[in-house]
């Protein structure tokens, strides 16, 4: 015999634990099993670009700040490599090395909320996430004594950063890094083998390394396919070049090859922030600006690696003080092209979970 | 490093493969005609040597007379990038989407055609994306107060 | 698929969170106790050196949000004085831009975090409650002031 | 027979031993019942307290202290707010369902203490099919909890009611059969019986695959971390209550944090020696069993990630559900082989069994494939 059944709809978010923000997804349920998925975007819309056009182009990092809001310092120098390449503007060697040590700081900030979330989603109530935190707590610190705030940093500006590096800072970073290390070894003890997690996480939602390529996945998704594709490696910018680091990549592109990605990253960011406090220089941070950059007509493109992605900023510029349209390339939304492909066919919890594993920033994804 | 390839080098080779199709060709970039915009598109995504297997990014921005959608691709293989213009009229905002070339058109050509106001044709979804669907005008238009 | 390694994953993982049971917590019970901020810290105030200020109103032009409103009027020595300074915290979003821009040195971040106030007409700062000889100015693009403030607390020093 | 006699057949026991309390008297029945609704009240105060405060711990917070000493008084705090609170009824609520629903789930809890004993005859009721009661009503609460899913009309309430049920079906198995492995040592279904058993040695030495098995579907059966499915905060948004507030839904954590102890108390009794052990009065060796057994159950809950639903079935039917069975033939014929009394050398021979049937398990155990083609 057999029952008749029929599907339904349940609409996840736009304000539910699991979504990182405000996303919502119409799901559609055959039981437990989704059988349709409509991501529904726009909740955290706040028209950056368009209010970019009405800044001048120093005015316009504290907005970048609020794009991915748990990796500004990244965001902050897309920005302003785009409008430094715009206007022919060169840094000084400090300055360079602050940025890589900063944004490096930012993505382990960032990967450790990735990954605590991640597990969070998972179910594992909480304890990771807060441990992430913990270690997340340093950073903050760090940002803290660098440029007086914990979340929004607004640290880079053009032609450098905002101001040298306090005294206790290079000491109290040196101190961290083993510190990390260590933290990092134990949290793997934590839940890289745990059974359930590699039964829950294997082999679920995996993203082709094709698609990934297709729908111009980037970031620990991207690499999580197995493709060896960072920007810092592809296109070094500031001076990347200089560093001597490996870009862990995954096997099949599953939700357990993204978590072990970030893990990696956290550990070759270590490295590349131990090598950059052995060689930074002495001498100015701020190359000679004027306080309003009047940049030649042109576009120009810059992108970094953040921490979900590749970060591009699109400033064309009409030679006046504001950018007459600067276009943000977000990784999080472009991330999210294939998640109908990725989710149906799993289950409800699948679905968390896998979402999850994107750790996308609605920010950035409505911007 | 990502080089960026010469524009007018690929020019030649478009012109060579589809005669026509470029309206213009500046030291960075390739201005082609709306209308071709699929099929140097494929030719670039399809030609070995060339291997543009991944869509960075499109913009779309206005420039009062007309709108000009700009695409940025690059070859994870070769590691080089080209940008690619494509330009419509206000009066009929429209180009072929591309989404059935690289799917991470999607979500972009969405949200130009929501802010911006250029319809794609032949996206399979073409609806708002941020804004929600009763919202009238195209807020990233210069013209938009 | 199927559990591998017999719970041995599952085993290293009580171990650590039961390390961490032991391990001295790091939370700070904030009202009763107060960690030391930053020296460079970005209070949601402005602090204004009257003497230094020049009434060109540079940080107004700077500020992203516009939230600040000067008014100078042609003083006897051919200056500007300040008739009107005020600034709408509630609407400004701290990124000192307009600290950074002021050419005079007069205008500082506070040294402060507790500034919530009860109606949003209180948020709205006069020139006088910005003074500097009333407030902590913080250290934020003011070198200067680094040796007055304290130093900052930080959690890597703390003993496990 | 060789060895010598280590656990005590409990039908010697029937007729002479003189129960430490006077369980005929027509006044122990009100002074029980009093004693039980306390009991489980404080208990569940308690472990709602230690559950807040040692998680807490385990994920690097402080935890609940500011009311009261240690903040021990958060949990009256928050029970009388939710005294307080209105009692939302949703538009399109099954009212009469939703108002029954936490008593259903809720009335069981104490109603399964009836049995367990806190001393030598220290019960309200020996009955002599105590663990059969204590299946019996202790599943009823499921039917609470199903009630509150579909009378919510919510899919998220609904959708954790459906994973409520499947799971306590499948587990009640498995924890039945774990059950009667100890049933069949001791010899009777009466906890007070198969307390008096473990005389010298508690269950958990000569039974470890028995307590293994309870101790997971327990945790199953109870909604407890790792299968935690049914309110699944990350994914359903508390399940089936996600409706309810103020006092109802205060019955339900009540009703929930019950089962708990109720859980504690059954593997304490029945595996780890119930009220005996030396030195201290009987039932302070019975709550102090309580409390660790407790306290695991809130490690497994800080440590593990939870389970997807077909795993959940899979580990019920694949995996515990063979081995419970093994478990009880083994045990079948050891008592069979040895009638009078085990002898010692039973002990590491069980625990080796315990080792090779789990590794074989998990050898043997595959999950299904997750993804269902659509």
């Amino acid at each position: 015999m057999q029952l008749r059944t029929e599907p339904f709809v349940l609409n996840i978010g736009p304000v539910h634990p699991s979504t990182h923000g405000v996303f919502r997804m119409r799901a559609t349920l055959d039981g437990e099993v989704v059988v349709d998925l409509e991501p529904v975007f726009g909740y955290l819309h706040r028209g950056i670009e368009k209010l970019a056009e009405e800044r001048t182009y120093g005015g316009v990092i504290p907005l970048t700040d609020r794009l991915d809001y748990v990796a500004s310092i990244t965001n902050n120098l897309a920005y302003v490599l785009a409008v430094e390449k715009l206007a022919g503007i060169s840094v000084p060697e400090r300055a360079e090395y602050i940025r890589v040590i900063t944004s490096e700081m930012q993505r382990i900030a960032a990967h450790l909320v990735s990954v605590g979330s991640f597990l969070n989603d998972a179910g594992a109530y909480f304890t990771p996430f807060l441990y992430m935190y913990r270690e997340r707590e340093n950073i903050v610190d760090l940002f803290d004594m660098l440029c007086g705030q914990r979340l929004l940093y607004s640290y880079m500006r053009i032609g450098g950063v905002s101001q040298d590096l306090p005294d206790e800072f290079l000491p109290a970073l040196r101190k961290f890094i083993p510190h990390m290390r260590t933290r990092i070894d134990e949290y793997d003890w934590l839940l890289k083998e745990n059974e359930i997690l590699l039964a829950r996480a294997k082999g679920v939602g995996i993203l082709p390394r094709e698609t990934a390529i297709n729908i111009g996945a980037s970031g620990p998704v991207l690499r999580g396919c197995g493709v060896k594709w960072d920007i810092r490696k592809a296109d070094p910018y500031s001076v990347y070049d200089r560093f001597e680091f490996d870009i862990p990549t995954g096997i099949q592109g599953d939700c357990y090859d993204r978590y072990r990605v970030r893990v990696e990253e956290m550990r070759q960011s270590l490295r590349i922030i131990e090598q950059a406090v052995e060689q930074i220089p002495p001498g100015e941070v701020r190359s000679d600006v004027p306080q309003l950059v009047r940049p030649p007509a042109g576009e120009a493109y810059a992108h970094v690696e953040g921490a979900t992605g590749e970060v591009g900023f699109h400033v064309v510029s009409d030679g006046s003080i504001a950018p007459y349209r600067c276009h943000i390339r977000a990784p999080s939304l472009m991330n999210l092209t294939a998640l109908k492909d990725m989710i149906v066919g799993w289950k409800i919890q699948d679905l968390i979970l896998i979402f999850g594993s994107f750790a996308i920033t609605m920010g950035e994804v409505d911007r | 490093m990502t080089t960026a390839l010469l524009a007018s080098e690929i020019a030649k080779q478009i012109n060579e493969s589809l005669p026509g199709a470029i309206s213009e060709v500046t030291d960075t970039a390739i201005v082609i005609k709306g209308e071709f915009l699929p099929d140097v598109a494929a030719f670039l995504k399809n030609t070995a040597g060339l291997d543009f297997d991944y869509l960075t990014t499109i913009t779309a921005v206005d420039y009062y007379q007309y709108f000009e959608v700009v695409y940025l691709f690059v070859s994870m293989e070769h590691n080089h990038s080209l940008t690619l213009k494509a330009r419509c009229s206000r009066e009929n905002p429209s180009l072929p989407s591309l989404v059935s070339l690289w799917r991470s058109a999607d979500h972009q050509e969405r949200e130009i055609y929501d802010l911006m106001g250029i319809t794609f044709e032949g996206h399979p979804n073409m609806k708002r994306i941020v804004l929600w669907p009763e919202f009238q005008g195209h807020p990233l238009r210069k013209d938009y107060l | 698929m199927k559990f591998e390694r017999y719970g041995i994953g599952i085993a290293k993982g009580m171990t650590v969170t039961m390390r961490n049971l032991l391990r001295r917590r790091i939370t700070t019970q904030y009202p009763e106790q107060k960690l030391t901020v930053s020296r460079r810290t970005r209070g949601n105030e402005l602090v204004w050196n009257k003497e230094k200020c020049t009434g060109c109103a540079t940080c107004a032009k700077t500020c992203p949000q516009g939230v600040i409103h000067i008014v100078t009027s042609v003083g006897e020595e051919n200056n500007y004085n300040v008739e009107v300074f005020e600034v709408d915290t509630g609407y400004c979003i701290s990124c000192g831009l307009c600290v950074e821009a002021c050419p005079y040195d007069a205008l500082f971040m506070a040294y402060a975090f507790e500034l919530a106030k009860y109606r949003r007409s209180e948020l709205v700062l006069s020139r006088d409650d910005m003074l500097i000889e009333n407030k902590q100015a913080s250290a934020y693009f003011r070198p200067e002031v680094d040796k007055d403030l304290p130093e900052q607390e930080l959690l890597i020093n703390r003993k496990e | 027979m060789v060895g010598p006699n280590i656990t005590v057949d409990a039908l010697r026991h029937l007729a002479p031993v003189a129960p430490d309390w006077p369980g005929n008297e027509w006044w122990h029945w009100l002074v029980f019942t009093v004693i039980l609704i306390v009991f489980i009240l404080v208990m569940v105060i308690i472990f709602i307290y230690l559950e807040r405060r040692i998680i807490a711990w385990f994920a690097a917070r402080i935890g609940p202290n500011r009311t009261g000493p240690f903040g021990f008084f958060q949990n009256i705090a928050a029970a009388l707010k939710l005294l307080l609170k209105e009692g939302v009824n949703p538009t399109n609520a099954d009212i009469l369902i939703f108002w029954l629903a936490p008593i259903v789930n809720f009335a069981p809890v104490i109603a399964v203490f009836a049995v367990v004993p806190f001393q030598n005859g220290a019960l309200l009721a020996d009955l002599n099919v105590g663990i059969l009661f204590v299946i019996a009503i202790g599943s009823i609460s499921t039917i609470g909890v199903f009630m509150a899913g579909w009378s919510s009309g919510n899919k998220y309430s609904m959708l954790g009611a459906m994973r409520m049920i499947a799971a306590v079906v499948s587990y009640e198995i498995p924890v039945v059969l774990a059950l009667a492995g100890v049933v069949v040592l001791a010899g009777s279904l009466s906890l007070n019986d198969i307390v008096i058993a473990q005389e010298r040695v508690p269950f958990i030495v000569l039974q470890p695959l028995g307590f293994l098995l309870l101790f997971v579907g327990g945790c199953a059966e109870i909604n407890r971390s790792p299968f935690d499915l049914m309110e699944a905060d990350s994914e359903l948004v508390a399940g089936f209550h996600t409706e309810y507030s103020g006092i109802k839904w205060a019955m339900f954590f009540l009703g929930e944090f019950g089962e708990m102890v109720v859980m504690s108390t059954l593997i304490a009794t029945l595996f780890l020696g119930g009220w005996q052990g030396p030195g201290l009065p009987p039932w302070l060796w019975l709550l102090i069993k309580i409390f660790i057994v407790d306290f695991i159950m809130i490690w497994t809950r800080a440590t593990l990630p939870r389970v997807r639903i077909d795993q959940l079935m899979a580990l019920a039917w694949k995996f515990m559900f063979p081995l419970a069975l093994v478990n009880l033939i083994i045990t079948a014929i050891q008592v069979l082989a040895w009638p009078d009394a085990l002898p010692l050398y039973v002990i590491p021979i069980n625990w080796a069994i315990t080792v090779v049937l789990v590794l074989l398990g998990s050898k043997l155990f595959k999950l299904g494939w997750g993804r269902v083609e659509v």
